[in-house]
């Protein structure tokens, strides 16, 4: 059985107590993905705080929250994002977003840095079964529309 | 573990000419292979009349007047016979396309462009006012092609329920069908749920009112003996890779009179009567709908598929799908936990077996089965509104063919036990 | 017979990859294949890549969890990026069809389908008013399209002619292309002259004016080194057939942000965003132009195909071709009655070769090579209206590949002087 | 060399001196016939002599003439057509077009009747050669067509 290496037990936790779940105002942005293979769906808020007067990659992610219906692994995946990015800037952010998309397509060779991705290495093994990436990605390309709107509106509102 | 085959088929030698079916999986797990219904594992006899054609008879069918184009065009349209004669029908009335999603969209395309070629081709004009019917259990190939037919034309896109058992809720059918119908478009065989839909008796309804009836066969003409002109429909529509036929090939049957009045749909070589710098006139049926040098290896391989299926025989093939589904639906159905979507006896009913297992999302159940060997498919299979009216997302889905045997159903089982093991969802029995 | 070869191939070493050139034909002549323009041979390699796909990894792609769609899909998409890389594209660039027909019906047909599409598809729209450019030397594939986008539209054809030798007349391109026009859609090389048309400046014309512009490259991905980037055109369309690989595989090339912007053509599974039942949103590309179960297998010859021809290098490819053809002009064209269709010399000029025989018609031409064991295409090579610009109904025409020899066209130079011996028209030399 | 079988010594004849070549006047019926793969075209007229009071199947082929560009094979089979059925009954000439269509399609393996055929024998050889079947057929389908086409011109007078 090689199921171990993909279900590690950080991810089965936070499949069976996913943190920051239930949709919370208020927010900036809100961005749908959907799956389209299998239908798996995730709805997901960002909140940020601006470091100076204006909000942009200085902000801080105050809170993500989102709603969602999947497998084990687009859950949990999920639930490990908002661990990581909630109190982080957005650079920092798209800097985990970064990482955690490059070991996401590092075929099962990737040497994941655990001081960035923390709980997200455990997912170093999903990266071995091709048509599980998206499940696991899903969350993250949520929150990177989600937060890309937070920062266009705020700049719609400036202009 | 049962041992006997109550099919009528040899099954051990049937699996003898798969050499796919020899292979592991995983942690060299022997491959219990369950997803014939996406796509069927192909006969070495396939495979050797596909390559012996490229080997020595090679060219451009219907294009040539040389010995190797006399050979291919021999060749295709003896492969069209044969394919047509599998069907019951005449050789004429068999159009060569990709799969049988081009095959659907020839008709909603053909019924578009009507509103723009000649008076000759009004019988398939469709409009405001004008209904064109489906089933909510369609594959996406015998949806979004009459959506997209609705919204270039006008027409009003109408369809049939399905009930909680997985069957047509026919309860409507009076206001469904009526005068304004132009088209009826139904799955002969549901590939989620595995219903055999009564087409007969719809079709009869349709033409009482004048509409044309398509039949999506993609998961019928593979697993059962089917008659075009038994069955009573205008179109009929199939994919040679779901019949153990190579991918790139697949076929719209249509009654003569009917493709003989209709207008293309790809246009290019081939399928000319005339051509001048601005207009061009059509030859007659089936080239008219065979634009561009065809697939003439793959057809040559998807009637040797149809001579291996013939020298089985569809009733025995038939026979075997229905005692391996029988056994599925009790060694599965009786699992606690699990929910079949779809009939739950063989009455009317195909080989494809779709459940749900509470507690685990189908992508698990599926990534525990692959681990174990055994290949299933998850998700909506192509049938998103179908999913939606079981409230459900995606389901887990095995479907067999002849070379499925009842170990393979038992390892199914067991994997599913496996994986409510794994996820500690179910006592173990 | 010359025995040198002073190409840079080592035309022996290939002909030994492919086996039917080893068959003979008629009464146990040797096969000289001279119509690779219609289709082209298969080595082995292209063969044996095809059958391993179905003997090791078959299953549906994009579709399935388990290992073997994991490996199906691995294998289609890396053969993707092996043709983009063919021609200089990007994989998200490169939309398999069942072939070039296709290909340019796609493009076609998602033109007037823009018409009733979302807003965000208005960059496609064309409607009366509009201009729609072609070829008289086009092939019916990349002419019937375009004709059938206007009838569906309203918009107007418009077209270069041709120029007694065999050129496209650019004399009146700026009035042919203006502010009206939407797409220009023209032969890279021309199929019965062998014409390489001047793609390049005339899509600066086209983009100048914001026309599209579509190149059909069935012509000239097989012979010559194509790279997207440089030539300038915003769509391009191949077969795989015409270039070593298997027949149901074709190629829409399409700049990036156009295919984005590009509302879908033939629809069903594996193109969509999400389903609902009464309406649907589409996948990024190239997923949404391939609707269905894909044909895989033939993919992964196509790239064994471009791997074959990669590693002979396309340079030395057209080197070979240039100096056969050449032969060929030569000594086909010195002979006393025949006329060369298009360019007598090597500058712009691909390895197609048509010729008239004064007195003899074209059948009776091909009918005597054919005799000898000489296999060419004799007729409009669908490309009839170019054929009326050269007042002729139809021409014999030999078109040569990376196994043509020079013996080779010293057999058909003397089967048509045998063809004028038996039918009584010319002197023997 | 096999082509002798096919290029018979008639064929040639005919091709090079094609008898009732030339449209004539009056004719009841006219068909153009095209074959789509070389772009051969004849144009074919047919002129009726009623036997008894109307038009029918017992009516006699008074004229056959024709226009025509092709190979050698249509050519010839275009003359022969004229030599054949002019003088017969429309009956007559409809059983001799089912023979030569059967051993167009025979694949070499016909034995055409001498009595029925006369020199249309000699395209027996054609047969062999799927490709030029069509040729051989081009002026007999035209026929055909220019025939059912006078009676039915004289069934829309008559009614
Ligand atoms: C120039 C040209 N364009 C288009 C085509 C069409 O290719 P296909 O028939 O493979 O679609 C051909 C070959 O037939 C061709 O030579
Ligand atoms: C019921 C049904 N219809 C249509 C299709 C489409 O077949 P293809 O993808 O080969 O065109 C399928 C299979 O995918 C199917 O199961």
């Amino acid at each position: 059985m090689q199921l171990e290496s993909m279900y590690q037990e950080i991810i089965l936790d936070h499949y069976r107590n996913p943190h920051n779940k239930g949709l919370r105002e208020p927010h900036h942005g809100e961005a749908h993905h959907i799956n389209p293979t299998c239908g798996d769906e995730i709805t997901l808020r960002v909140r940020l705080e601006p470091a100076g007067g204006s909000l942009d990659g200085s902000a801080t992610v105050a809170d993500v929250s989102y709603d969602s219906m999947g497998c084990s692994i687009s859950q949990a995946s999920a639930s490990v994002l908002t661990d990581l990015l909630i109190g982080r800037t957005v650079d920092d952010g798209m800097r985990v977003l970064a990482e955690f998309t490059e070991l996401m397509h590092s075929k099962g060779q990737g040497e994941p840095d655990e001081d960035v991705l923390e709980d997200a290495v455990a997912f170093a093994g999903v990266s071995k079964y091709p048509a599980r990436i998206k499940c696991a990605l899903l969350a993250w390309m949520a929150w990177k529309d989600a937060t890309a709107q937070s920062l266009e509106t705020e700049k719609e509102g400036a202009s | 573990m049962t041992t006997s085959e109550p099919g009528r088929l040899d099954v051990e030698a049937v699996r003898a000419d798969f050499p796919i079916l020899a292979r592991t999986v995983r942690d060299g797990r022997p491959l219990v292979y369950l997803d014939s219904g996406a796509t069927s594992q192909k006969p070495r006899q396939v495979l050797d009349a596909e390559r012996a054609f490229y080997e020595h008879h090679n060219a451009a069918v219907h294009r040539g007047a040389h010995q190797l184009a006399e050979e291919a065009t021999d060749a295709y349209e003896r492969a069209r016979a044969t394919i047509a004669a599998f069907i019951g029908a005449g050789s004429d009335e068999v159009v060569f396309t990709k799969n049988a999603t081009e095959a659907i969209n020839l008709v909603a395309y053909a019924m578009s462009n009507a509103a723009t070629s000649g008076d000759e081709y009004h019988r398939f004009r469709v409009g405001p006012g004008d209904e064109v019917v489906v089933t909510e259990m369609e594959h996406h190939a015998n949806l979004v092609p009459w959506q997209q037919l609705c919204q270039r034309t006008g027409a009003t896109l109408r369809w049939f329920a399905v009930t909680p058992d997985g069957r047509l809720d026919l309860s409507d059918i009076d206001s469904l069908i009526n005068e304004r119908t132009k088209v009826v478009a139904l799955a002969h065989q549901s590939n989620v749920l595995g219903t055999v839909n009564p087409v007969t008796a719809i079709a009869e309804r349709a033409h009482a009112h004048g509409a044309l009836v398509v039949a999506d066969a993609a998961q019928s003409v593979p697993h059962m003996p089917v008659d075009v002109a038994a069955l009573g429909v205008d179109f009929l529509a199939f994919s040679g890779h779901k019949m153990l036929g190579p991918n790139g090939i697949g076929v719209l049957w249509g009654r003569r009179e009917l493709l003989a009045g209709m207008p293309p749909f790809i246009t290019g070589g081939s399928m000319i009567g005339t051509v001048h710098i601005d207009h061009s006139t059509w030859a007659d049926p089936p080239q008219r709908f065979e634009a561009g040098v065809p697939m003439a290896p793959q057809a040559v391989g998807l009637a040797a598929a149809c001579d291996y299926l013939s020298a089985l025989g569809m009733d025995n093939v038939l026979a075997h799908e229905q005692a391996v589904t029988a056994y599925a639906l009790k060694q599965v159905g009786s699992l606690p936990g699990v929910r079949i979507i779809g009939p739950t006896d063989t009455a009317d009913r195909g080989s494809a077996v779709a459940f749900t297992v509470e507690g685990i999302h189908p992508h698990d159940v599926g990534q525990v089965l692959d681990d174990l060997g055994v290949e299933v498919r998850v998700g909506h299979h192509c049938a998103w509104p179908l999913h939606r009216c079981y409230e459900t997302v995606a389901t887990t889905r095995a479907s067999f063919y002849v070379y499925t045997t009842f170990a393979e159903i038992d390892a199914l089982a067991e994997g599913i036990q496996a994986a409510q093991r794994f996820f500690g969802t179910a006592a173990a029995r």
